[in-house]
């Protein structure tokens, strides 16, 4: 027995005993003797744990992770920025992350109040009232949002820009097909969302209207424009914001959202292969009792003391069932704790400046891509630390030759970007890359697009 | 706001709340926050620092930085470091909570999800840099399925609810493939709150059957509603009462007879690891709980991996993009491929990857042989709890469990006036976390125990103990007033959770000044 | 022993001793023990099993296994997460232990500390394997040697009072060169223990002189002691007292003019970094506390780092082998060397090098200016502590300190009986950490508080407000009391040193049963 | 200023003002102008952390650690046993890092306890009732170790068998120039002790007969014969243990050793380029009270309940000053804490599990590599997890030359092992050497050595 179960042989016979048993299988005589595997899983013994370990470091070094061998100008939702130290020493204190939601407040403060910081950091940087414990990623907060909003205006047609992440919108896509809602596309133009292309009439008015800030091609969209939109349909407004360049732009609550989602791997997260990231999600307080997922609250204990809890639980899945603004029961509070602990070091003038330092990197790389003969901007609209290009070759194709060349040089566009072609990049530039690195990777890209 | 609790919130190197120290509230990140303090390092990088006004248009900007907290690095280390020691964790003790399987998570697990290798993996990187996670995953889908005896699987759900609701889209999919419209989905009142939730936002419509007096699912009640308007039906087995649904082959016949599909909520499949598989008993769909099953932690309520294992049939309709072996046995090569008539994407890149590593450790380091141990020995656990228990509380349904046990307070309240809140919120205070508590919903004063397989008979009998004192003490006036006291030991007294609903306080700024 | 007090000794998931849930004692590892059950597990390897008779001859195999202790995975980390709850840190909060330098520990120099390239390389590897160890230790020695004003130095002594011995055995063996027999090393009553205890072990007398009224070395006596004989003379500047020894420089001269040699204790270097060096005082050799001024976290009591730098003229003497640069500064190569006239090795291998990264990494992350900050804050923040505390406490030497002061509980305890001790435990459960008493032992019932400079005014100002709280208490009968009995929120309450020494149990196996 | 100072410039200001003081300069006004400081360090200005891992990363690439590029077969008192990530973690826990001396026992049980809970295994594996809390390494234990058996006997004379590791006997010889200890060598024959190469008369009786068990060499030594001279003439003796080899081994103590002493690094902690280490210390009841360093012992608090408190405190410099026992303050205590956990991992059945497994390697690979032509024994007593062998070329080009191929193939033997020869060689193998790795270890060896 592994030394992870503690039961020795003596113990084991002890409790047979207890139990008026005489072996382990007789615990199972009520599953029927047809439906027992016989013979055991055909899967191999277990190994112990050197063996595994050297195994997951194989599979591990057939990646390439970004780093010295692959400089990262990856983006597309997925960043790199930094994760100090203290922020990996503090998020993976097993206090946080051994524990369960915290059912029972008087043991679980730690996690509660951690949450509750979180929610605030998130209202802020969203500028909206109220945000939730986290949802599983950017994509799963869009679908919530949708759902509020749908469920808030009785409406189920919702316009979503081009600009939005194309995955997420995939997404939103896949859980269409069981809520019924209707999505339409708002198409770019330039790279920014073209709001004249909306036209329904009384029978599809929308219920939400939903842009990205900055857009997929790192864009800085016009949202007093989608503002008006909502504020003449009723609509309600869903921003894609990003939490690092909300940094330095004007809060989507500002602009007058009634929703903000996000993606929050930029907040402390590494990248992951995509995963676990941290669905960011906030709202209006009009909203509250919509609100998707836990929300942690601030109240008192039996003497007065200040104390957090989960709250406005009848939402939820668990009490309120088929009729629960969501399913969600798992999220990613780790995350959500992570989150929280990267802005504390970030902090007001830390999360301004990697969002500044961000845009920095990205106009110099991109004034340079630029000079590269054959490559073109898809936009013309300012754009913060992300920005697409044209190649004159198939982008997968120069995605691959400066892998060789030791860059992550960036993400194919889905050729509904270029008008059919699949010759778009899109190229991310975060504060962790320097001067030597932008220029090297220049000149590497000059090589691999002639 | 009781604030004057708080006498000195802005201390930062004061271990206020650290327990080690007694009982004081711990300030938030915003009353440690001294304006001009700050923790941030960044790379040196040469770039042209262009002004904030040369990058983006003024209609743009910020009027004034968004105002976040100011601490230094010490602070915000003391700050969360004493929030962890106001954490109960599996690491501190048992956590007996019942349908959460809160068991030991291996160490190893933690060392593989922060190999460089893994975790700094971009999700867009070209085929040809990330061959070692595609592997992986294969690797695992492979064993998942073999686990659950099913044909192939998705990875891309994040948690069990978005496994569940992956599954509904999964038989919407299949029956719109055939032009065949159906609107019901069963599920039995026992069944945790998602599989309600789910089923709603897969577009179907519920239909609860009951349980029966032995804890299962009424079979006659359940063929009375069986017709062609039925998708499916949605079951754990064991159930949320943690008894095995001894009847699961009938049931997939009538449900298969009728046209539908069985979904199972893998949930509680570490009752069975290794020794019955859902597919073997009938079902098309299964999601698993990699989070409970396979011990990737729980972090705090997340994050977790729910994916999602069908029968041949349902496999075209899959999420995509798939991690996909190529190329022949001999040079493996792996890539992306999307199933023909995918329902779509369900995650913004492939599911909680780091999770899904860790659940593959796991799976690696237990083997077919650990496996089945650990299932044998969540069921004996949960047994032994159940007998040594029976003579304290009620035991609604008094016949042998498999990995968790439900008792009842029912008799204990009536006696004593002391709740199943009550005792839980007492052992909090003996050293445990306390049990699932009010659920399932159709057990008056439920008490839900799942030891798991990582407790050791001490602890069992440790808890037992513990539990046991808690009922003999409710029987004197005093005892039972201290059970409806407490906890008294823990950081904060039993906590006001109305109040919390009816002035809600869901941000710093949104407290009463 | 009251062993009752410790009911669920055996109870390996009850988190029993966690102070998040009350305070119960945590039972040992042994007790925690279970014959035949176990956590380790090992490689894998397909060697030949052969069995221990065919390896071992049956003289030296073992009769019966050694009886360590018999714990799962999962009990482990149970057990000794649960030890961490009980255990001030830090992390935790403010550490204003006098002498000791309990500064924040930057967490990257942890991430540093665990680098494969720096944490798995053997310290025997040939010089081509370790290139960049060597060239690690030289930077570092370069950087200590400017920091102190020294001309090289050698980083194996393991903490600070090897270094003190280590200079001890410089000062023999310079003499010896010389043909030069001398028997003496004066040292100031205010000295640190170690100090004394080095010079016997170094082969000296001990020569005590007095310190003045001032709080520094009573520079007549001093001179009335040196002669010929005395070898050196051993001081911290700033001494024990936190006050700067302004006559240094004529010191320096007296001992330089009989033949003497000054060796700096550089556990006091916080205060003085980048704003004067011992080398510029006049010092010959110094040793540093890396643990204490360049915050290698002091692990619980150690490890530590006690380099010794040294001027010129001393060079020659020094321990080997010694990591050095080779060949030309454009292909610079590193390699070993010995000196001419070492005194020969002071460390199995090359010194706590992982402590040594660690520092490394502390003076680049610093750098001239961040060093020199680290120096006028702490002396700001002691400072401010001082003048804010000498209404509440006695100062004994009522001038402007250094990185630390020392204060006097002496009228206190005259007025209230509340004695230094009584201060330092009454302080544990507001939430700090104490600071060191009775020492130095020259100032009667001494409180010696070094904030260092990673606290910030807030929690100067809650450190301050919690000793004043103490004393105004202790003006009543019950406040008296209640400090003297304290602390009463913490894990255990005052604990029997007496009966530690008198009914000793040094092990588990020597407890009474 | 850095993130781990916290002072604003208003804080700064404001407490300049409560000092009545101008600027922070005016703090060291006590410090005379001339000794001060013009100009600053000539060292760089703080560089961020980030710019400084790199830094440090650069330093560490440029070394080969022991793994898979660079397979382990070197020894000579640091080896490459399994360190799981269980011990990892619980090692790094930050109460256990970020504390001090226990001195405040109410508020440091963890680590005493911890402590505690070391010293009982300590004493377990070497057979002696007292263990201490720790010393910086096996050499600083084996000085300390002398200095009691002087102070115990009176006798100034101690001898010292050529088995002992070399480096620690280098050690002794450096403290004893203080404490004027005379350190005689007793010389090996074959790989052991030559027990009757020691000569004494009245004048020069031993205080302390010094032995390793097993010896540099790896060598088995027989104890009995060094206990009978200890019996014969009162000195004391000290054995120089390995722990992991005490898994399988006659204890030390049941040998009959007044005072015990090792390297603990193989209980838990890397390789670490030296250090820290652990250095362990034990002996028989009889010399508690010359014990060297901090001792824990149990006790009760002020109601009854049980704890542990460093005791038998006037044995140590802080109180006893220049007539201490030994003057060591600052320990290797996280080493102790880690070795306590390592053990408790290992557990009765492990450590002798590891014993045994390396012995197997150990022998498994010795065979081979003594069929090598050209390659010869240098012992002929029983070794154990360590052995020396005769090449035909000089060891540090074998071990140049393996290092190519991808193995640390052992450590270069001081010539007093090999009639001033440089050709001795010492390898070591432990469990955790596959049988694949030693084959091409064989091999490669084989074409080395040609
Ligand atoms: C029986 C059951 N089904 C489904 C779920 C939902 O899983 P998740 O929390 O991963 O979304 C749970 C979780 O508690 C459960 O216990
Ligand atoms: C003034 C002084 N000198 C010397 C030392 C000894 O240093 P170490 O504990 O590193 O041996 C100390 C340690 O507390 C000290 O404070």
């Amino acid at each position: 027995m592994s030394g992870y179960t503690p039961h020795t042989d003596a113990d084991v016979s002890s409790m047979l005993e207890f139990l008026g048993l005489s072996s382990l299988d007789e615990l199972f005589s009520v599953v029927p003797e047809a439906l027992r595997l016989a013979g055991g899983l055909d899967i191999p013994a277990g190994l112990p744990e050197p063996d595994v370990f050297a195994h997951m470091e194989d599979l591990a070094s057939a990646n390439r992770p970004c780093g010295r061998d692959l400089v990262c100008f990856a983006g597309a939702g997925a960043y790199d920025h930094e994760v100090p130290p203290v922020t990996r020493a503090l998020a993976s204190r097993s206090e946080f992350v051994t524990s369960y939601t915290p059912y029972q407040p008087e043991v679980a403060q730690g996690v509660l109040q951690a949450v509750f910081e979180f929610q605030t950091l998130v209202s802020r940087l969203s500028g909206l009232a109220v945000s939730n414990a986290s949802l599983y990623d950017g994509a799963a907060s869009l679908v919530e949002a949708v759902n509020l909003a749908v469920g808030a205006t009785g409406r189920q047609d919702v316009w979503v820009s081009h600009g939005v992440n194309p995955s997420w919108r995939d997404v939103l896509a896949t859980f269409a097909a069981g809520t019924g809602h209707r999505i339409h596309d708002i198409p770019l133009t330039a790279g920014s969302t073209d709001w004249a292309a909306m036209s329904f009439d009384d029978s599809d008015e929308p219920g939400a209207i939903v842009v990205a800030y900055p857009n997929y091609l790192g864009c800085l969209e016009d949202l007093g424009d989608a503002r008006a939109r909502c504020d003449r349909t009723g609509a309600l407004l869903i921003v894609a914001f990003d939490p690092i360049c909300a940094g330095i732009l004007r809060s989507p609550g500002d602009w007058g959202a009634d929703v903000v989602v996000g993606e929050g791997q930029a907040l402390g997260m590494p990248l992951s292969f995509g995963g676990p990231y941290l669905g960011l999600f906030a709202c209006t307080m009009d909203h509250v009792r919509r609100l998707p997922g836990r929300l942690v609250g601030e109240t008192v204990d039996a003497e007065g003391r200040r104390a957090y809890v989960t709250t406005l639980r009848a939402r939820e899945q668990d009490i309120r069932r088929e009729k629960a603004t969501s399913n969600v029961c798992t999220n990613q509070t780790l995350m959500a704790v992570t989150a929280a602990i990267q802005l504390g070091w970030l902090g007001t003038s830390g999360i301004a400046e990697v969002a500044l330092r961000s845009a920095r990197g990205t106009r110099y790389c991109r004034d340079a891509l630029l000079k590269v003969p054959g490559v073109e901007s898809l936009t013309t609209a300012p754009v913060l630390r992300e920005f697409s290009l044209r190649l004159p070759l198939e982008s997968e194709m120069a995605v691959e030759r400066l892998a060789d060349e030791g860059f992550l040089a960036g993400v194919a566009l889905d050729p509904s970007y270029t008008q059919g072609h699949g010759d778009g990049l899109l190229v991310a530039v975060t504060e962790r890359r320097t001067r030597a690195e932008i220029d090297a990777f220049v000149s590497a890209f000059e090589k691999a697009v002639r | 706001m009781v604030d004057d609790l708080v006498p000195a919130a802005a201390a930062g190197g004061r271990a206020a709340s650290a327990p080690l120290l007694g009982r004081d509230t711990e300030p938030t990140l915003f009353e440690l926050s001294e304006p001009g303090r700050s923790a941030w390092q960044l790379r040196t990088t040469g770039v042209p620092d262009l002004a904030l006004e040369e990058l983006v248009p003024e209609a743009h900007r910020r009027d004034s930085p968004v105002a976040l907290a100011e601490v230094s690095e010490r602070d915000l280390v003391g700050h969360f470091t004493r929030l962890s020691h106001r954490q109960f964790s599996v690491d501190l003790g048992a956590y007996p909570l019942g349908s959460c399987t809160m068991k030991y998570n291996p160490k190893i697990c933690d060392a593989v999800a922060v190999l460089p290798g893994l975790a700094d993996v971009h999700p867009a990187a070209p085929a040809n840099c990330i061959q070692g996670w595609l592997e992986l995953l294969v690797e695992l889908e492979v064993a998942l399925c073999e686990i659950t005896g099913m044909a192939a699987a998705t990875l891309q759900p994040a948690a069990g609810a978005a496994g569940e609701l992956t599954g509904l889209l999964l038989m919407r999919a299949w029956f719109a493939a055939k032009g065949d419209v159906r609107r019901k989905v069963i599920i039995p009142d026992s069944a945790h709150g998602t599989n309600p939730a789910s089923v709603t936002l897969g577009g179907f419509e519920v239909v609860t059957v009951p349980s029966d007096g032995r804890g299962c699912v009424d079979v006659e009640a359940l063929y009375s509603v069986l017709d062609e308007d039925v998708a499916g039906i949605m079951l754990t087995n064991p159930n949320t009462l943690g008894l095995f649904e001894e009847d699961i082959r009938s049931i997939a016949d009538a449900v298969h007879e009728v046209g539908g599909l069985l979904y199972y909520d893998g949930a509680n499949l570490n009752a069975i690891l290794g020794v019955v598989r859902p597919g073997d008993m009938g079902f098309d769909i299964v999601h698993l709980n990699l989070h409970k099953t396979f011990a990737t932690p729980h972090g705090g309520g997340g994050p977790g991996a729910g994916p999602v294992a069908v029968s041949d049939r349902l496999a075209p309709f899959l999420p995509g993009p798939r991690p996909t072996r190529l190329g022949d046995a001999s040079s493996p090569r792996f890539g992306w491929t999307t199933p023909e008539r995918s329902i779509g994407r369900l995650h913004s890149w492939h599911g909680n990857a780091l999770v899904l590593a860790r659940a593959l450790t796991y799976v690696l380091v237990h083997g077919n042989d650990g496996l089945r141990d650990v299932a044998r020995l969540a069921v004996l656990n949960a047994n032994w709890l159940r007998k040594r228990l029976s003579s304290s509380f009620d035991a609604p349904y008094d016949r042998p469990c498999m990995h968790e046990c439900v008792l009842s307070a029912s008799s204990l309240k009536r006696a004593t006036g002391v709740k199943a809140l009550d005792v839980a919120k007492r052992l909090l205070e003996e050293g445990f976390h306390s049990p699932t508590v009010y659920f399932p919903l159709i057990v008056d004063e439920a008490l839900m125990i799942e030891p798991t397989e990582t407790e050791s008979l001490q602890t069992l009998e440790a808890l037992a103990g513990a539990l046991e004192r808690i009922v003999a003490e409710a029987a004197t006036p005093e005892g039972a007033l201290a059970a409806t006291e407490a906890p008294h030991l823990t950081p904060v007294r039993r906590v006001d959770e109305a109040r919390a609903a009816r002035h809600l306080v869901p941000t710093f700024d949104a407290r009463p000044s």
